[in-house]
């Protein structure tokens, strides 16, 4: 992080305030246990550890990243304003966070399997769940619409914490089928748990960290450090980094900048590599920023103040890899032109998707309760059944 | 007089509770600046400090457990649970320790604490948000389980909760937030005791129990029957645990017949200890069975299925025809 | 025929679904050398080896966690819980995860795990090690609750347990661990479903429901009855959840009485939803309310009262007695 | 820990399978993280940042420890020795942990508080309470027979792991209270929460270090490690060892020879001391030895061999102890005498006072459920006594 955005702050706020909160975050951005592979100005920096992981990446690839950011971020935005419309219930934006997730989604191999939280729209695109069935949960159509093993991509789990042990149970499954540290790169396998700075509160949260260290489970922690728990900053929840309590169960843990989505992506693959060659767990915690209410339930001006925004704007992830792209002339503006198009393609496939999204059948709720049958569930589906019948000539 | 919802009604006991006593302290998540996610303690930390309205880290056994230190310190802590869904990772602390406490130290320890937990359905929520846990807390024993349903009851049972020096839960209608009812907000005692029942509405022909979010359809209901010239008595039990079974019967004794409500699921719910209860007690007046009306034995299903899964007017209707076609 | 103790049973029970499919492992603290606190895994990591036979880090939401994602992962975990008593830290996974995974996922995802927990009181323990917690699963939805009573029954029922693709929590009755009966280790299918009733004993002039420990004291009681005059049906009721009221509903038509007994606390214990229920669907055949006999309503009391806080054959008599009085 | 104890293997176990087990521990004990201020052979050495928390002690504080051990070790296996002839339905043994208890427990002061699990009797003689007290859960006739107030001691917990939370809430009222970094040496005040290795994975003591470190709460855990969590090791919650997970919640850890008194004293001062002046938390692992079975219940040939027991031994912190005060004379063989008759004096009050212990009155058992009246209870005490006395006539 450079002097550069103090001295420049956006229109209408206080420079005073902004250079306040600049200075801490700067220091951490300064600090040499952060990963950072391209400057918010879109300069590529190397690193000694971590540059060997995105050399080989195409220019195609670099503008695929590019391509995943632009359409999640504007499938985030048109799901924000369905909700606003009331075609859905709720809806947990990832706004600002997309680079954490492109960049994880996109370093992991078929194989592997990934456990969201409940904001993970950007790693389950790049998984291929098909976005539209990221909707229905928030819609009320259901409690999670797309079949996990499609993907290898997990339901997103809403109590928080809960999927941290889930992924590594996942990941002893893994070893006990012999898949992981045999030289075969499409055998080996890893697992990605997802979790926000709040989760890491949670005893489930740590004891997954105890038995994928005590199992050496091939599963890697990806922590999206957003700043805020709703209401909470993340100081309320540790108060060392967070990247940091890896320490205190044994095994690595790496802080990166969220919103470089080269240096995600190479820390996120030498921690999958490493998990899958048996080198056992790892926790990533990726700093990044919401830049929207934690949901779109919620009133983030009653807790922090708009400056905060403000600079996290200058980080933007996608505008710093646009500035790259750009500068190195990786892309030329037909192809910026073309994504535009395509996301405009997509949020209207996806708008037009929801409001297809028909409501479920009532007696279906009587449905997949268990696998074997069940005499209550018979009986109160037939007792269903027969109560809705009774007013069906009245409507 | 004031006309408050509940929320809010909850909002200014908690306030009278912690003015007349410095050793109540909240803690929760986002209770403090944000007002908790449903503003039930709005502005309550901006006048009582950080010190009494206590922002926790997000693990709910922790919140919970270290209440418990709390209370053990000497103070009176209300725990606030976000949502009902979340109070699980709590549930070894609530069952083996805070329903406990007092009975293992022979007495020489008391846990006043409340714990408050939004419950139940009706609100077009994900998943987790509109669960109905009274059960599992009603049966265990050492902890008391009280549900306002009007605005004057959450008013003025939140200060007897936190004034009891039993541990309590308290559960909170989540759908019923914003519904207004009359508070006398200068009012100086409580119109009835914490731990009984209240009868609604007077009737003849059938008892309708049930309590929080449900005591409103069940008036409805009754106001629908009246129409049809079938007159029915609402008991809002208000307390599940210790049951006002003593309301109940007289009530059952009275009309014949009884239909319970709740929108937990049916099967081993509170309207199962109600029944069995009651069909030994009344056992003579019954002139038909126990009727139940719960939720069905699901988990609770997506919320554009909510209509269908909680027990609305209708169903509740149809339960009591079913009882008096006896 | 071999006489082998209930532990043993479930043992041979467990080697057998282990021999037949790979994909089962069983997960818990000190089940490997140590064989289990009661042994019920006794030597099954020496023949299975440490890969199925998973001695845990000590922490119960880790096991079940860890537990759902070998499932996912496509193996058949069978969990131990080591008391009854400890089984609440995993509450949320259990209740949250567990029981809502397939219905959550619109039936993508099986769960096939079995929860075993050694249940109950009666043998001297300490705070925490005799509780009868098996309402709180029965009212969860989405899972299923069996509980054994005899030898025979733990070899098959553990069988049946596993091979079911549901979740499923499986109660051992802890203080007839070393009780001994008939099984046949050679048989090839099991004596009947896993989710049904099985009629004990025949009997005209009463019913009486348990299951788990306290079928023995009801057998015990239905002989001592007996000698009085009194015939006894006894109801051996083995699924908690789903329940089979068909065969509880079929004998109280026949008798016209029933009496439910088990160790947990009444209060919105099993006993109140098979009054609830059987109190409607045998409205007209019952000569009596149902009567419940079970723990009294307080934490499980220290081990020098248990006698008198567990319901034994004198108060099942008395229950019965109280039964036939009307 | 010096080679001599390799050197010398006890009798009758084999000396290889001895050093196998030695080289491991000895590493762990001669490392520079390893707080030692006795040796096994009863030679005082020093240590840089503890020697000067014990350098106010007198010969009479010395003697004091050793009696402290050895009659707690006397009335333990009294207790052990009841519950064989069944006036005890369980006992849990602090043998071979004496140090580790009494060192930490005559470093609180009177207005401290400690959180127990269920096996320190050391700590509670040191409280001041009752021994006979203690023997009232496992004999049956409660489950806690002590005022918790009266000795600032806390009931025994059972189930692992949750009183960590509450001494950290305990702690977070005596912020609230003002009673802390106030500089008035009876009025600042820290709390002490003991648990064990296993304890450690936990959900509850891992957001007890959470709520710990986000509230600097003046709180000192103490880990027992022993060894052993009933068949499982250490190794098996942990791959690192245990005082180094406080790195990963942000506070200092220090590991300590728990058979070592003097040692375990000067590093929970130290802690205590600056939790009292309000630095916060922080986490003592005594690396110590659980030498008999987990509880009488217990059968430990199952899961571990005696050599290990036999190198143990050699560490007894008793006989270093009594090492050091006879060679650095500062107690003679009549004092030793006089805790001997003091220990047998002891063990024949507890016996007598247990074999006298009555039986609780069954009525006794609807007491104190709840402090209020509750309708419920009085049912079925009522209930209860009508049907008690039904039988009266036949006994
Ligand atoms: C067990 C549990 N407690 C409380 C909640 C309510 N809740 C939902 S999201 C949230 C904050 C989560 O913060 P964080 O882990 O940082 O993730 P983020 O939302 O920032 O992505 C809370 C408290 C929950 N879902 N589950
Ligand atoms: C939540 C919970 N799970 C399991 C148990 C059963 N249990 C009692 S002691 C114990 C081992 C404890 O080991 P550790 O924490 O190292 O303490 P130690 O007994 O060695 O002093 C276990 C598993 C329990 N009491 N509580
Ligand atoms: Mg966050
Ligand atoms: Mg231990």
């Amino acid at each position: 992080m450079s002097d550069k955005e103090v001295a420049m702050p956006p229109e209408g706020v206080d420079a005073a305030a902004v250079a306040a909160l600049v200075a801490p975050v700067a220091e951490i951005i300064g600090g040499a246990e952060f990963v950072q592979l391209l400057t918010p100005e879109g300069e590529r920096v190397d690193h000694p550890e971590y540059s060997q992981y995105v050399a080989d990446l195409s220019d195609e690839d670099l503008r695929g990243f590019y391509r995943d950011q632009v359409l999640i971020r504007r499938f985030d935005a048109e799901a924000t304003a369905l909700q606003r419309q009331g075609e859905l219930g709720l809806w947990a934006s990832l706004l600002g966070q997309e680079a954490a997730q492109v960049g994880s989604g996109r370093a992991l191999r078929p194989q592997d399997y990934a456990f969201p939280t409940y904001r993970e729209h950007g790693v389950a695109w790049c998984r291929g769940v098909n976005p539209l069935n990221l909707l229905g949960m928030f819609r009320g159509v259901n409690h999670g619409g797309w079949d996990p093993n499609e993907n290898n991509f997990h339901l997103y789990t809403v109590v928080i914490g809960a999927q941290t042990l889930h992924a590594v149970g996942y990941a002893m499954g893994i070893q006990h089928d012999h898949a992981v540290g045999t030289g075969d790169p499409d055998r080996d396998t890893a697992v990605i748990a997802y979790f926000g700075d709040g989760a890491s509160a949670q005893g489930d949260v740590n004891e997954s960290f105890v038995y994928a260290a005590s199992t050496n489970a091939p599963v890697v922690f990806f922590c999206q450090n957003n700043q805020w728990a709703i209401s909470q900053p993340v100081e309320r929840q540790s108060r060392i980094p967070i990247y940091q309590r890896a320490r205190g169960f044994g095994f690595p843990g790496v802080r990166v900048d969220g919103n470089d989505v080269l240096a995600v992506y190479a820390v996120t693959k030498a921690a999958l590599n490493s998990a899958r060659s048996g080198q056992g767990p790892m926790l990533i915690e990726a700093f990044t920023y919401r830049m929207g209410a934690h949901t779109t339930s919620d009133d983030p001006t009653k807790y922090r103040i708009s400056a905060e925004v403000e600079v996290w704007k200058l980080r933007d992830p996608i505008a710093r890899l646009k500035a790259y792209l750009t500068s190195s002339l990786k892309a030329d503006p037909a192809f910026f032109d073309d994504v535009e198009t395509e996301a405009d393609a997509l949020a209207g496939r996806v708008r037009a998707g929801c409001l297809a999204m028909p409501d479920p059948e009532p007696m279906s709720m009587f449905d997949n309760i268990y696998v074997e049958q069940h005499p209550l569930i018979d009986a109160e589906r037939a007792g269903f059944a027969a109560y809705s019948a009774s007013f069906e000539g009245e409507h | 007089m004031s006309k408050v919802t509940i929320g809010k009604a909850i909002n200014a006991g908690l306030r009278r509770a912690m003015e007349r006593d410095p050793k109540i302290v909240i803690m929760g998540e986002d209770i403090g600046k944000l007002g908790g996610v449903f503003r039930v303690t709005e502005n309550l930390q901006k006048d009582f400090g950080e010190d009494r309205i206590i922002d926790t880290p997000l693990a709910e056994s922790g919140i919970v457990g270290t209440a418990i230190g709390m209370a053990l310190r000497g103070y009176r802590p209300i725990v606030e649970i976000q949502f009902d869904g979340f109070v699980y990772p709590a549930f070894s602390q609530i069952t083996c320790q805070v329903a406990k406490m007092h009975a293992r130290s022979l007495g020489k320890i008391k846990l006043p604490m409340v714990i408050r937990i939004p419950v139940g359905g009706g609100i077009g929520a994900v998943e987790h948000h509109s669960e109905s846990n009274e059960a599992y807390f009603a049966h265990t024993a050492g902890l008391r389980v009280v549900a306002c349903s009007n605005a004057e009851d959450a008013y003025w049972m939140i200060q007897q909760a936190v004034e009891s020096d039993d541990p309590i839960i308290f559960y909170e209608p989540k759908r019923r937030y914003h519904e207004k009812g009359e508070v006398d907000l200068t009012a100086t005692s409580a119109p009835r005791p914490l731990f009984g029942a209240n009868i609604a509405l007077v009737g003849e022909h059938l008892t309708l129990a049930a309590y929080g979010p449900m005591v409103k359809v069940c008036l409805d209901a009754a106001a629908a029957a009246a129409a049809e010239g079938k007159s029915i008595e609402v008991i809002d039990l208000r307390s599940l645990s210790p049951l006002d079974l003593d309301a109940v019967a007289t009530s059952v004794n009275k009309t014949g017949r009884l239909v319970v409500t709740h929108e937990a699921s049916t099967f081993l719910g509170m309207g199962a200890e109600i029944a069995a209860a009651i069909q030994q007690r009344c056992f003579y007046s019954l002139e038909s069975p126990v009727i139940r009306v719960g939720g069905y034995n699901l988990p609770y299903p997506p919320s554009r299925l909510e209509e269908e899964f909680l027990p609305d007017l209708d169903r509740v209707l149809d339960g009591v025809d079913r009882a008096l076609a006896y």
